[in-house]
Protein backbone atom coordinates (compact mmCIF):
# COMPACT_ATOMS: atom_id res chain seq x y z
CA UNK A 1 0.00 0.00 0.00
CA UNK A 2 2.01 3.07 -1.54
CA UNK A 3 0.48 6.72 -0.17
CA UNK A 4 1.63 10.08 -1.89
CA UNK A 5 0.81 13.22 -1.61
CA UNK A 6 2.13 16.51 -2.83
CA UNK A 7 1.16 19.23 -1.04
CA UNK A 8 1.07 23.07 0.35
CA UNK A 9 -0.55 22.03 3.55
CA UNK A 10 0.91 20.52 6.45
CA UNK A 11 0.40 17.10 7.75
CA UNK A 12 -0.44 15.36 10.49
CA UNK A 13 1.92 12.25 11.41
CA UNK A 14 0.48 10.60 14.32
CA UNK A 15 -2.47 10.05 11.66
CA UNK A 16 -0.08 8.96 8.42
CA UNK A 17 1.52 6.44 11.16
CA UNK A 18 -1.67 5.35 12.39
CA UNK A 19 -3.15 4.43 8.63
CA UNK A 20 -0.09 2.27 8.49
CA UNK A 21 -1.09 0.39 11.70
CA UNK A 22 -3.29 -1.85 10.05
CA UNK A 23 -4.38 -5.72 11.25
CA UNK A 24 -1.61 -7.41 13.53
CA UNK A 25 1.26 -8.20 10.92
CA UNK A 26 2.72 -5.37 11.22
CA UNK A 27 4.99 -5.14 13.80
CA UNK A 28 7.34 -1.68 13.26
CA UNK A 29 6.47 1.61 11.79
CA UNK A 30 9.40 3.99 11.23
CA UNK A 31 8.48 7.94 10.47
CA UNK A 32 10.71 10.32 9.40
CA UNK A 33 9.84 14.15 9.42
CA UNK A 34 12.29 16.46 7.74
CA UNK A 35 11.91 20.42 9.50
CA UNK A 36 12.94 23.95 8.09
CA UNK A 37 15.81 24.99 9.68
CA UNK A 38 17.21 28.55 10.28
CA UNK A 39 20.31 29.71 8.74
CA UNK A 40 23.58 32.02 9.97
CA UNK A 41 21.88 35.29 8.92
CA UNK A 42 18.39 34.69 10.06
CA UNK A 43 15.98 32.64 7.62
CA UNK A 44 12.52 34.34 6.70
CA UNK A 45 11.14 31.69 5.11
CA UNK A 46 11.77 28.82 2.37
CA UNK A 47 9.87 28.36 -0.82
CA UNK A 48 10.18 25.21 -1.95
CA UNK A 49 9.94 24.65 -5.67
CA UNK A 50 9.47 21.06 -7.67
CA UNK A 51 8.16 19.81 -11.11
CA UNK A 52 5.02 19.19 -10.90
CA UNK A 53 4.01 15.45 -12.93
CA UNK A 54 7.31 14.42 -12.55
CA UNK A 55 7.63 14.79 -8.77
CA UNK A 56 4.98 12.51 -8.68
CA UNK A 57 6.64 10.35 -11.04
CA UNK A 58 9.82 10.20 -9.33
CA UNK A 59 8.05 9.61 -5.45
CA UNK A 60 6.21 6.53 -7.20
CA UNK A 61 9.21 5.22 -8.70
CA UNK A 62 11.23 5.71 -5.89
CA UNK A 63 8.17 4.23 -3.52
CA UNK A 64 7.69 0.69 -6.05
CA UNK A 65 12.02 0.43 -5.49
CA UNK A 66 11.38 0.45 -1.77
CA UNK A 67 8.62 -2.04 -1.89
CA UNK A 68 10.56 -4.65 -4.10
CA UNK A 69 13.65 -4.29 -1.87
CA UNK A 70 11.76 -4.99 1.67
CA UNK A 71 8.98 -6.62 2.98
CA UNK A 72 6.77 -3.60 3.89
CA UNK A 73 2.67 -3.70 4.16
CA UNK A 74 3.26 -0.13 3.25
CA UNK A 75 4.86 3.13 3.19
CA UNK A 76 4.03 6.85 2.80
CA UNK A 77 5.55 9.96 1.41
CA UNK A 78 4.18 13.19 1.71
CA UNK A 79 6.68 16.56 0.65
CA UNK A 80 4.91 20.27 0.75
CA UNK A 81 6.07 22.75 -1.69
CA UNK A 82 5.55 26.74 -1.19
CA UNK A 83 6.61 28.71 1.23
CA UNK A 84 7.73 27.17 4.61
CA UNK A 85 8.58 29.09 7.85
CA UNK A 86 11.31 28.18 10.20
CA UNK A 87 10.72 25.04 12.44
CA UNK A 88 7.30 23.97 9.59
CA UNK A 89 7.65 20.62 8.32
CA UNK A 90 8.86 20.19 5.19
CA UNK A 91 8.14 16.17 4.39
CA UNK A 92 7.65 13.05 6.06
CA UNK A 93 7.64 9.11 5.45
CA UNK A 94 6.73 6.43 6.89
CA UNK A 95 6.83 2.55 6.86
CA UNK A 96 5.75 -0.16 7.88
CA UNK A 97 6.95 -3.78 8.21
CA UNK A 98 6.73 -6.71 10.56
CA UNK A 99 10.52 -6.26 11.89
CA UNK A 100 12.57 -3.43 12.64
CA UNK A 101 15.31 -3.94 10.20
CA UNK A 102 13.37 -3.53 6.96
CA UNK A 103 11.27 -0.26 8.47
CA UNK A 104 14.62 1.39 9.62
CA UNK A 105 16.20 0.34 5.84
CA UNK A 106 12.97 1.30 3.63
CA UNK A 107 12.42 4.67 5.27
CA UNK A 108 16.32 5.67 4.93
CA UNK A 109 16.55 4.30 1.38
CA UNK A 110 13.69 6.81 0.50
CA UNK A 111 15.06 9.76 1.90
CA UNK A 112 18.52 9.13 0.90
CA UNK A 113 16.80 8.42 -3.04
CA UNK A 114 14.06 12.23 -1.86
CA UNK A 115 17.18 13.69 -0.92
CA UNK A 116 18.84 13.70 -4.56
CA UNK A 117 15.82 12.52 -7.13
CA UNK A 118 13.29 14.19 -6.38
CA UNK A 119 12.64 17.36 -8.29
CA UNK A 120 12.22 19.38 -5.32
CA UNK A 121 14.67 22.51 -5.22
CA UNK A 122 14.92 24.89 -2.00
CA UNK A 123 15.28 28.48 -1.66
CA UNK A 124 16.52 29.92 1.49
CA UNK A 125 15.33 33.78 2.11
CA UNK A 126 16.92 35.86 4.49
CA UNK A 127 16.75 40.14 4.98
CA UNK A 128 19.86 39.75 3.44
CA UNK A 129 19.22 38.08 0.17
CA UNK A 130 18.16 34.24 -1.33
CA UNK A 131 20.15 31.43 -1.81
CA UNK A 132 19.58 28.01 -3.36
CA UNK A 133 20.41 25.49 -1.56
CA UNK A 134 23.11 23.86 -2.83
CA UNK A 135 22.94 19.91 -3.44
CA UNK A 136 25.29 17.88 -0.91
CA UNK A 137 27.85 15.45 -1.68
CA UNK A 138 27.61 13.66 1.21
CA UNK A 139 24.06 13.26 -0.09
CA UNK A 140 24.81 11.56 -3.35
CA UNK A 141 27.33 9.79 -1.83
CA UNK A 142 24.65 8.45 0.67
CA UNK A 143 22.83 6.81 -2.50
CA UNK A 144 25.71 4.46 -3.00
CA UNK A 145 24.74 2.40 0.27
CA UNK A 146 21.91 1.24 -2.14
CA UNK A 147 23.57 0.62 -5.74
CA UNK A 148 26.76 -1.19 -4.33
CA UNK A 149 23.82 -3.98 -3.43
CA UNK B 1 10.24 19.24 -34.51
CA UNK B 2 8.59 21.60 -31.64
CA UNK B 3 9.77 20.90 -27.87
CA UNK B 4 8.31 22.27 -24.17
CA UNK B 5 11.11 23.44 -22.35
CA UNK B 6 10.88 23.51 -19.03
CA UNK B 7 13.15 25.35 -16.56
CA UNK B 8 13.42 25.34 -12.59
CA UNK B 9 14.95 27.25 -9.67
CA UNK B 10 18.40 29.38 -10.46
CA UNK B 11 17.70 27.95 -14.08
CA UNK B 12 14.60 29.15 -14.66
CA UNK B 13 15.49 32.85 -12.65
CA UNK B 14 18.23 33.53 -14.99
CA UNK B 15 15.91 32.17 -18.13
CA UNK B 16 13.26 34.76 -16.96
CA UNK B 17 10.55 32.09 -17.34
CA UNK B 18 9.72 28.95 -16.22
CA UNK B 19 8.41 27.19 -19.75
CA UNK B 20 8.49 27.98 -23.02
CA UNK B 21 8.04 26.18 -26.66
CA UNK B 22 10.69 25.76 -28.78
CA UNK B 23 11.88 25.19 -32.45
CA UNK B 24 14.66 23.08 -32.87
CA UNK B 25 16.26 20.22 -35.18
CA UNK B 26 18.73 19.34 -32.12
CA UNK B 27 19.27 15.01 -31.92
CA UNK B 28 20.40 15.58 -28.45
CA UNK B 29 19.84 17.94 -25.24
CA UNK B 30 22.90 18.66 -25.19
CA UNK B 31 22.49 19.95 -28.47
CA UNK B 32 19.69 21.85 -27.41
CA UNK B 33 21.37 23.51 -25.13
CA UNK B 34 23.96 24.61 -27.75
CA UNK B 35 21.05 26.07 -29.94
CA UNK B 36 19.52 27.82 -26.42
CA UNK B 37 23.40 29.17 -25.60
CA UNK B 38 23.48 30.81 -29.19
CA UNK B 39 20.25 33.28 -29.40
CA UNK B 40 20.77 34.92 -26.32
CA UNK B 41 23.08 36.04 -23.14
CA UNK B 42 20.47 35.03 -20.72
CA UNK B 43 20.44 31.36 -22.12
CA UNK B 44 24.26 31.82 -22.34
CA UNK B 45 24.84 32.62 -18.29
CA UNK B 46 22.06 29.70 -17.61
CA UNK B 47 24.03 27.31 -19.52
CA UNK B 48 27.86 28.58 -18.87
CA UNK B 49 28.73 25.47 -15.97
CA UNK B 50 26.76 22.23 -17.43
CA UNK B 51 28.11 20.23 -14.80
CA UNK B 52 25.50 22.47 -12.40
CA UNK B 53 22.82 21.43 -14.76
CA UNK B 54 20.32 18.05 -14.40
CA UNK B 55 17.62 17.09 -17.50
CA UNK B 56 14.72 15.59 -17.59
CA UNK B 57 13.53 14.13 -20.65
CA UNK B 58 9.62 13.50 -20.31
CA UNK B 59 9.89 13.90 -16.79
CA UNK B 60 12.37 10.92 -16.77
CA UNK B 61 16.07 12.31 -15.42
CA UNK B 62 18.46 11.61 -17.76
CA UNK B 63 22.44 12.06 -18.94
CA UNK B 64 22.42 15.48 -21.37
CA UNK B 65 23.71 13.37 -23.93
CA UNK B 66 20.17 11.65 -24.50
CA UNK B 67 18.49 11.80 -27.85
CA UNK B 68 15.31 14.02 -28.12
CA UNK B 69 13.80 11.37 -30.24
CA UNK B 70 10.49 12.69 -30.24
CA UNK B 71 10.38 14.07 -27.10
CA UNK B 72 7.02 16.00 -25.88
CA UNK B 73 9.13 17.89 -22.78
CA UNK B 74 12.52 18.24 -21.74
CA UNK B 75 13.49 20.38 -18.46
CA UNK B 76 16.28 21.71 -16.76
CA UNK B 77 17.61 22.15 -13.51
CA UNK B 78 19.72 22.01 -10.87
CA UNK B 79 20.55 18.80 -9.15
CA UNK B 80 17.61 18.40 -6.70
CA UNK B 81 17.46 19.17 -3.15
CA UNK B 82 14.03 17.16 -1.98
CA UNK B 83 13.74 15.82 1.03
CA UNK C 1 16.69 16.35 26.47
CA UNK C 2 15.56 12.40 27.49
CA UNK C 3 12.59 11.80 28.35
CA UNK C 4 11.86 8.09 29.50
CA UNK C 5 8.12 6.87 29.99
CA UNK C 6 7.60 3.03 31.58
CA UNK C 7 3.73 3.02 31.75
CA UNK C 8 0.63 0.32 30.91
CA UNK C 9 -1.16 3.34 29.42
CA UNK C 10 -0.84 3.64 25.73
CA UNK C 11 0.94 6.94 23.99
CA UNK C 12 0.41 9.58 21.78
CA UNK C 13 2.60 8.96 18.82
CA UNK C 14 1.85 12.42 17.18
CA UNK C 15 2.08 14.62 20.21
CA UNK C 16 5.65 12.58 21.20
CA UNK C 17 7.20 13.55 17.94
CA UNK C 18 5.91 17.01 18.24
CA UNK C 19 7.19 17.44 21.52
CA UNK C 20 10.81 16.99 20.17
CA UNK C 21 10.18 19.36 17.21
CA UNK C 22 11.60 22.67 19.45
CA UNK C 23 13.01 25.75 17.78
CA UNK C 24 14.47 25.39 14.22
CA UNK C 25 18.04 24.13 14.64
CA UNK C 26 16.24 20.47 14.57
CA UNK C 27 15.68 19.21 11.26
CA UNK C 28 15.03 15.64 11.55
CA UNK C 29 13.06 13.71 13.87
CA UNK C 30 12.76 10.21 13.51
CA UNK C 31 10.02 7.94 15.17
CA UNK C 32 10.10 3.85 15.68
CA UNK C 33 7.12 2.28 17.21
CA UNK C 34 6.39 -1.34 17.85
CA UNK C 35 3.45 -2.88 17.84
CA UNK C 36 1.62 -6.47 18.91
CA UNK C 37 2.01 -9.44 16.12
CA UNK C 38 -0.20 -12.32 16.26
CA UNK C 39 1.21 -15.70 15.99
CA UNK C 40 0.34 -18.86 14.51
CA UNK C 41 -2.12 -20.39 16.67
CA UNK C 42 -4.06 -16.80 17.02
CA UNK C 43 -3.04 -14.39 20.27
CA UNK C 44 -5.20 -13.58 22.82
CA UNK C 45 -3.07 -11.34 24.67
CA UNK C 46 0.62 -10.68 25.18
CA UNK C 47 1.63 -10.04 28.98
CA UNK C 48 4.79 -7.70 29.26
CA UNK C 49 6.62 -8.48 32.61
CA UNK C 50 9.24 -5.82 33.51
CA UNK C 51 11.86 -5.05 36.49
CA UNK C 52 11.01 -2.05 38.19
CA UNK C 53 13.68 -0.20 39.37
CA UNK C 54 16.19 -1.65 36.85
CA UNK C 55 14.06 -1.14 33.90
CA UNK C 56 14.56 3.08 34.32
CA UNK C 57 17.91 2.64 35.39
CA UNK C 58 18.81 0.30 32.11
CA UNK C 59 17.00 2.96 29.54
CA UNK C 60 18.49 5.66 31.03
CA UNK C 61 22.15 4.56 30.25
CA UNK C 62 20.92 3.06 26.72
CA UNK C 63 19.54 7.34 26.25
CA UNK C 64 22.43 8.86 27.96
CA UNK C 65 25.02 6.56 26.07
CA UNK C 66 22.92 7.60 22.64
CA UNK C 67 22.92 10.90 23.71
CA UNK C 68 27.02 10.88 23.91
CA UNK C 69 27.36 9.23 20.45
CA UNK C 70 25.51 11.24 18.04
CA UNK C 71 24.67 15.20 18.53
CA UNK C 72 20.81 14.68 19.44
CA UNK C 73 18.62 17.65 20.51
CA UNK C 74 16.46 15.18 22.22
CA UNK C 75 15.45 11.58 22.64
CA UNK C 76 12.06 9.65 23.83
CA UNK C 77 11.45 6.30 24.80
CA UNK C 78 8.46 5.05 26.04
CA UNK C 79 7.74 1.59 26.87
CA UNK C 80 4.45 -0.69 27.86
CA UNK C 81 3.80 -3.01 30.15
CA UNK C 82 0.99 -5.21 31.25
CA UNK C 83 -1.37 -6.73 29.03
CA UNK C 84 -1.36 -5.80 25.65
CA UNK C 85 -3.72 -7.01 22.42
CA UNK C 86 -2.92 -7.61 19.08
CA UNK C 87 -1.95 -4.72 17.39
CA UNK C 88 -1.75 -2.75 20.23
CA UNK C 89 1.35 -0.68 20.44
CA UNK C 90 3.96 -2.01 23.05
CA UNK C 91 7.07 0.44 23.23
CA UNK C 92 8.41 3.37 20.94
CA UNK C 93 11.73 5.67 20.59
CA UNK C 94 11.95 8.93 18.65
CA UNK C 95 15.43 11.09 18.00
CA UNK C 96 15.79 14.71 16.90
CA UNK C 97 18.72 15.95 15.36
CA UNK C 98 19.97 18.69 12.75
CA UNK C 99 20.58 16.18 10.33
CA UNK C 100 18.97 12.63 9.37
CA UNK C 101 22.03 10.45 9.69
CA UNK C 102 22.07 11.36 13.47
CA UNK C 103 18.17 10.21 13.92
CA UNK C 104 18.25 7.24 12.17
CA UNK C 105 21.50 6.06 13.79
CA UNK C 106 20.36 6.73 17.37
CA UNK C 107 16.93 5.78 16.98
CA UNK C 108 18.32 1.97 15.17
CA UNK C 109 20.52 1.92 18.31
CA UNK C 110 18.04 2.44 20.84
CA UNK C 111 16.12 -0.35 19.21
CA UNK C 112 18.91 -2.29 19.42
CA UNK C 113 19.81 -2.00 22.73
CA UNK C 114 16.17 -1.75 23.89
CA UNK C 115 15.81 -5.14 22.14
CA UNK C 116 18.42 -6.85 24.36
CA UNK C 117 19.40 -4.86 27.59
CA UNK C 118 16.22 -3.59 28.64
CA UNK C 119 14.55 -5.90 31.07
CA UNK C 120 11.11 -6.88 29.95
CA UNK C 121 10.19 -10.01 28.96
CA UNK C 122 6.76 -10.91 26.79
CA UNK C 123 4.60 -13.92 27.56
CA UNK C 124 2.51 -14.51 24.37
CA UNK C 125 -0.57 -16.12 25.79
CA UNK C 126 -3.16 -18.33 22.89
CA UNK C 127 -5.89 -20.66 23.51
CA UNK C 128 -3.59 -23.78 23.26
CA UNK C 129 -1.49 -22.30 26.03
CA UNK C 130 1.05 -19.61 26.69
CA UNK C 131 4.80 -19.44 25.79
CA UNK C 132 7.73 -17.08 27.03
CA UNK C 133 9.13 -15.20 23.53
CA UNK C 134 12.40 -16.34 23.22
CA UNK C 135 15.35 -13.81 22.74
CA UNK C 136 16.90 -13.89 19.14
CA UNK C 137 20.33 -14.84 18.14
CA UNK C 138 19.67 -11.75 15.28
CA UNK C 139 19.27 -8.92 18.11
CA UNK C 140 22.25 -10.47 19.77
CA UNK C 141 24.20 -10.13 17.12
CA UNK C 142 22.35 -6.71 16.18
CA UNK C 143 24.50 -5.05 19.47
CA UNK C 144 27.39 -5.73 17.94
CA UNK C 145 26.94 -2.89 15.15
CA UNK C 146 27.65 -0.68 17.68
CA UNK C 147 30.48 -2.17 19.66
CA UNK C 148 33.05 -2.86 16.94
CA UNK C 149 33.30 0.74 16.31
CA UNK D 1 24.47 -11.90 55.01
CA UNK D 2 21.02 -11.10 54.00
CA UNK D 3 19.68 -10.79 50.56
CA UNK D 4 16.86 -9.86 48.29
CA UNK D 5 16.44 -12.12 45.42
CA UNK D 6 14.13 -11.54 42.02
CA UNK D 7 12.98 -13.98 40.14
CA UNK D 8 11.59 -13.18 36.21
CA UNK D 9 9.41 -14.56 33.92
CA UNK D 10 9.68 -18.30 33.29
CA UNK D 11 12.31 -18.12 36.21
CA UNK D 12 9.49 -16.77 38.61
CA UNK D 13 6.77 -19.13 37.14
CA UNK D 14 9.14 -22.25 38.36
CA UNK D 15 9.98 -21.24 41.46
CA UNK D 16 6.66 -19.52 42.48
CA UNK D 17 7.11 -16.48 44.22
CA UNK D 18 8.47 -13.40 42.52
CA UNK D 19 10.67 -12.26 45.84
CA UNK D 20 12.41 -13.76 48.63
CA UNK D 21 15.01 -12.32 51.20
CA UNK D 22 17.61 -14.94 51.32
CA UNK D 23 20.70 -15.75 54.00
CA UNK D 24 23.35 -16.37 52.49
CA UNK D 25 27.30 -16.97 53.26
CA UNK D 26 27.65 -17.20 49.04
CA UNK D 27 30.53 -15.15 47.79
CA UNK D 28 29.55 -14.76 43.82
CA UNK D 29 26.38 -14.67 42.15
CA UNK D 30 27.45 -18.60 41.53
CA UNK D 31 27.40 -19.81 44.47
CA UNK D 32 24.08 -18.21 45.87
CA UNK D 33 22.70 -19.76 42.57
CA UNK D 34 24.19 -23.80 43.99
CA UNK D 35 22.75 -22.83 47.24
CA UNK D 36 19.35 -22.47 45.83
CA UNK D 37 19.56 -25.38 43.70
CA UNK D 38 20.18 -27.40 47.01
CA UNK D 39 17.32 -26.32 48.29
CA UNK D 40 14.47 -27.59 46.73
CA UNK D 41 13.86 -29.38 43.88
CA UNK D 42 11.62 -25.79 42.39
CA UNK D 43 15.09 -24.34 42.49
CA UNK D 44 17.01 -27.17 40.77
CA UNK D 45 14.64 -26.63 37.99
CA UNK D 46 14.63 -23.40 37.11
CA UNK D 47 18.36 -23.16 37.29
CA UNK D 48 18.98 -25.92 35.58
CA UNK D 49 20.20 -24.26 32.31
CA UNK D 50 22.44 -21.49 33.29
CA UNK D 51 22.95 -20.63 30.00
CA UNK D 52 19.14 -19.24 29.24
CA UNK D 53 19.79 -17.53 33.00
CA UNK D 54 21.02 -13.99 33.37
CA UNK D 55 21.52 -11.80 36.69
CA UNK D 56 21.61 -8.74 37.50
CA UNK D 57 23.49 -7.28 41.01
CA UNK D 58 21.69 -4.11 42.39
CA UNK D 59 19.72 -3.49 38.94
CA UNK D 60 22.94 -4.00 37.12
CA UNK D 61 23.28 -6.43 34.32
CA UNK D 62 26.43 -8.73 35.28
CA UNK D 63 28.06 -11.84 34.48
CA UNK D 64 27.44 -14.84 36.80
CA UNK D 65 30.94 -15.02 38.30
CA UNK D 66 30.13 -11.50 39.95
CA UNK D 67 31.15 -11.58 43.77
CA UNK D 68 28.21 -10.49 45.74
CA UNK D 69 30.25 -7.89 47.96
CA UNK D 70 27.29 -7.02 50.00
CA UNK D 71 24.57 -6.46 47.60
CA UNK D 72 21.06 -5.50 48.50
CA UNK D 73 19.41 -7.28 45.61
CA UNK D 74 20.01 -10.08 42.98
CA UNK D 75 17.67 -10.96 40.58
CA UNK D 76 17.63 -13.41 37.46
CA UNK D 77 15.76 -14.10 34.54
CA UNK D 78 16.00 -15.32 31.16
CA UNK D 79 17.34 -13.64 28.06
CA UNK D 80 15.28 -9.85 27.83
CA UNK D 81 13.13 -9.54 25.19
CA UNK D 82 12.19 -5.72 24.98
CA UNK D 83 11.51 -3.52 22.01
Amino acid sequence: MIRILVQTEPFDLGAEAERLEIGSETGAVVTFTGRVRDVADGLQYMELEHYPGMTEKALSAIAEDAMSRWPLAGLTIIHRHGRLAPGDRIMMVATASRHREAAFDAARFLMDYLKSRAPFWKKEVSKDGSDWVDSSDADEAALKRWTSV
Amino acid sequence: MKVQVLYFAWLRERIGEGRETVETEAATIADLVEELRAREPRYALAFSDMKAVRAALDQELVPLDTRLNGAREVAFFPPMTGG
